[in-house]
């Protein structure tokens, strides 16, 4: 994705989109609510509500195995749910569509299931700096267990994957789990070149996508990754729902992860024989409501248009780095890279001296929506030198006016803490 | 009943009752391939011989619906005496039949089902052709074929 | 449970709880839906329907970490469904429930977190023909991974379990594994019994709760067991979400299964420490709307009483049972046991020699939707020599009316295949 | 701002820019408890040194919001010099107070603090009850007085 690319899409309709979200009419302490969380769960549009309510009034039922009427219709209804979410990362085949609970299930299965397959002592899994606690605490359980090393890409000052010394980082490793896109800092990683990177040592590559599939448009193709694994509930979706994408030869080869129903073709008193993709990974019954809503979300962004989505979020993250400058001065500092075509549309702040905890409270009473702590990534805090940040993320339905309202909120949170009888 | 005519043609319903060459065949010289529908429980046995290229024997074992059986009963009648060729022929098309093509569901033309080659007639086939509208019963339809298939590819390894 | 409790409680009023469910309002094939698959999953009513909307419209934020009005409306929502579901099933405390996305998940995480830690060649697991194969598949792959033995608990004719060698059968077992009720059969099992007699020669009693609770009163501390499995679905609530209730002390000395975000108190570059009960086991974004919708079910089903619910389904099952008997006579045969106080309102049944596909396609033409197959239990079905069977499964929106229905469409579909040309 | 008086109360805010006790002891002969906010991210070091069974030294260390050092500073007052016991008492006194009672959400009674001992008085402590009206924040006003509570443990274990 480069700026350029905002010229030759359809700009979005800011307010009709905002307006398709019921959570974003209400009020929160007396003022309009501002959510800008998205990176921890976005809200979901009444398209996605409807389709959810739809499936419960009239076609509720398990699937797969009921010949009765609703039961097909259900069942169809998720099989063409997984088609469209295939279609949208642009994957080969709807049978490498894996739903998940969230992103950590599908990351968590790669390594229960290819991982204790294929990795022993010694073996490196090379993860990188800005990784999320759910691409490394799988990892770190690998370790434990049988003396499997993590090593770490380093970042530059400015938040950016440091691939310096990248062919001897290489050294053993079997697989390169990195994150396409940064919660914490926006920073948007080269995948490709990592793909790449990690093939050319006979490495897999897993991309946690978790925080670009809802921002940007994917393909896993051009990746030329291994597995990928987001999360449905920071894309318009529904809690309770992820995927993992994984290429078939390699879910082909690799054992099921959890045992049960869904997942077998046969079941003996001796032993079972387990079914074929993508229902070996799916054990029991499915979150069928919510694939189905994770189907409508895509829909929902597939209307909009990804790049649509990326220029308005681009657009946007450009006027909040420019109108918070301009009034805050050297009262704020934004971590991460500062071009614009380099990140998503996270803001991580430091404000004066003010705690981010402090800081998010005091928002709060502008119904101003941001996120304080670690945001799961304590090795990144670490790095970064601080205990916490305090995060503005954006998403399509936020406009300027959202901008607005923080800039306003912080200025009103430091006379707070400075006015305060001490 | 009104909407299972589509479903239970009269020589679908035929076939169950009077299944064509049930029964099993002596391993070797046939091969025995197992075939499940996870979904619903039918198991499938499906025991072929080859004499050169030509499928000389075929039987049929195992339980089922009336449309895995009567599937897998029409099956036997349209390969046996038929080259590998040809009946693998017989399966694409007839798998062609069977599928909902991901294309229907957006408008685009079906794909087409002989790939250039000359189109074979499925005759009495063509009777479960109303199982498309039944969707979960088309892996009942399919299962002897997919079973067959396996076990062509088994042979010839 | 036995048939007199059925005096002491208030009876329900059927009309007055059909009409809280949308989906059975509505027509199948011009006829009203009969539902008649709640065994496979139930129905939702209103109720709970408002509570999912109600959070995604009005407090949808991600848990746990927001300090913002919101996050916490969604926080505090959430665990309060968490103590709603410990009293439900009269567990000591709510730090013992633990959320996961099915049952299927739950008894995998005992074989993954418990099995693995505890569990080499040899030591047995003991299971009985009645279960459901998301308790036999995860100690069958326990058993190929590490040479685990996996034995059974033989049925009688009528299909109870036969514990004439409990004894023998006991040997070297670790861990006894039942179901509380048979989704096939509807069979009810002696837990209390089986877990005193695990408990006598040291080995835990893990019991799969999903097809009682929906439909008994449950008392895990009556029950004297170690863990308990169950689902959302099944009991009025969502799909995405179920339960795995486990004895503080054991789950504490559990090593986590999956890693990621929630469940961790630290990390850093080189390991983690877990967090605290429940959320040690808790690994990502929980599918919160599901967990609220839990709530609002167990809030659904607890303004009915379990007993009225029991109650009535005795009632509608012995209604059943006497009706078809007088009705198809021979043409019907019902596994299971015949005493009404001995089983759940399951009725899985052979009707002539027409196959159970076969059967239900027909039965759909009238509305009435009953599960056709092995009902993910192929041993049991082994047993019982035959490959599927149609079940009729009711619930506490079931009246007589459903089962006149069933019965009526019953002698269509023999008169269909009997009169068919041939 | 109007809700947060509640919260940020004055004495609040001056533990939190002149906090008391912060610092580090020798380890021995003092004795030093980790505590993590998991969800924030705030850490704390407890550093605690007995002369018998008083507390003689007690310092802070880690970083945190305002809620969380201002709580841990006040905890340092109001515990040094203490037997251990009393302690205790201060402990549960103060983790009754931040503690959202199930009983009070079914309109339930709520639980006595001092079962049946003497009523403990807070002092400055009561500043903080207003934190019960922001759950997200109970855990930063507690994280102090917990680890406190590990390292009491440590030293009698
Ligand atoms: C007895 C029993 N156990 C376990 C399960 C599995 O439940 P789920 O598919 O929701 O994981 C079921 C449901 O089919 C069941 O009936
Ligand atoms: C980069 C990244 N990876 C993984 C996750 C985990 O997603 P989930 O909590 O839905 O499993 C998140 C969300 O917090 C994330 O931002």
């Amino acid at each position: 994705m480069s700026a350029s690319s905002s010229q030759t899409t359809t700009p979005l309709d800011a307010a009709a989109v905002k307006a398709d979200f019921p959570l974003l009419q209400r009020e929160v302490n007396g003022s309009p609510i501002v959510y800008l969380d998205s990176g921890a769960t976005s809200q979901k549009p009444r398209q996605v509500l409807k389709v959810i309510d739809a499936y419960y009034h009239e076609i509720n039922a398990n699937v797969h195995r009921g010949a009765y009427h609703i039961a097909e219709l259900a069942t169809s209804a998720m099989e063409q749910a997984r088609a469209k979410v295939q279609r949208f990362i642009a994957a080969p085949s709807s049978s490498e569509i894996i739903f998940t609970k969230n992103a950590t299930e599908a990351i968590n299965l790669v390594a229960h299931s290819w991982g204790r397959a294929n990795l022993s002592e010694g073996d490196v899994v090379l993860i990188t700096g800005l990784e999320h606690h759910a691409n490394i605490v799988p990892w770190h359980q690998l370790a434990a267990e049988r003396g499997v090393e993590v090593r770490w890409i380093p970042l530059t000052d400015d938040g950016r994957l440091d691939l310096h010394d990248l062919d001897s980082l290489l050294e053993g490793v079997r697989l390169v789990a990195l994150s396409s896109a940064s919660k914490v800092l926006g920073t948007l990683t080269p995948v490709r070149e990592l793909a790449d990177a990690a093939h050319a040592v006979g490495a897999l590559c897993l991309v946690d996508a978790s925080q670009s599939v809802p921002h940007l448009p994917t393909n896993v193709t051009e990746w030329d990754c291994d597995f990928v694994a987001f999360t449905g509930h920071k894309m318009c979706g529904p809690t309770g729902i992820g995927v993992l994408w994984g290429r078939s030869e390699l879910l082909e080869a690799m054992p099921p992860f959890m045992g049960g129903g869904e997942m077998i073709l046969d079941v003996t008193m001796e032993g079972f024989t387990p079914n074929e993709l993508p229902w070996k990974f799916e054990a029991g019954t499915p979150p069928i409501a919510q694939i189905i809503g994770l189907g409508a979300a895509v829909d929902y962004l597939d209307s909009i248009g990804m790049d649509s989505v990326r220029a308005h979020e681009m657009a946007l993250t450009d006027y909040a780095l420019r109108t918070l400058a301009d009034r805050h001065g050297d009262d704020l500092l934004v971590h991460g890279p500062s071009a614009v075509a380099d990140r998503g549309g996270v803001l991580s702040m430091c404000y004066r001296d003010i705690h981010p905890h402090d800081l998010s409270q005091v928002l709060d009473q502008r119904g101003v929506c941001v996120r304080a702590g670690h945001h799961c990534a304590k090795p990144l805090m670490r790095l970064l030198g601080v205990g916490a940040t305090t995060r503005a993320s954006l998403y399509v339905y936020n406009d300027e006016s959202d901008i607005d309202a923080l800039s306003e909120a912080l200025t009103e949170a430091g006379d707070f803490f400075a006015h305060q009888p001490a | 009943m009104a909407g299972l005519e589509d479903l239970y043609r009269e020589i679908i319903l035929d076939h169950y009752r009077s299944p064509r060459n049930r029964g099993e065949l002596d391993t070797p010289p046939a091969n025995m391939t197992e075939g499940f529908n996870p979904l619903c429980g039918d198991e499938i046995r499906v025991y072929l011989e080859l004499d050169g290229d030509t499928i000389s024997e075929i039987r049929i074992g195992g339980q089922g619906c009336s449309i895995s059986q009567s599937s897998a009963s029409m099956m036997t009648t349209a390969v046996l005496g038929r080259t590998v060729d040809e009946a693998r022929r017989v399966l694409k098309a007839f798998k062609a039949m069977m599928s909902i093509h991901e294309g229907d569901l957006d408008g685009a033309p079906p794909t087409g089902v002989t790939d250039g080659e000359e189109p074979i007639s499925l005759g009495d086939l063509e009777a479960l052709r109303g199982v498309v509208k039944f969707p979960v019963r088309i892996k009942c339809a399919t299962l002897a074929w997919n079973t067959f298939d396996h076990g062509l590819d088994e042979i010839s390894a």
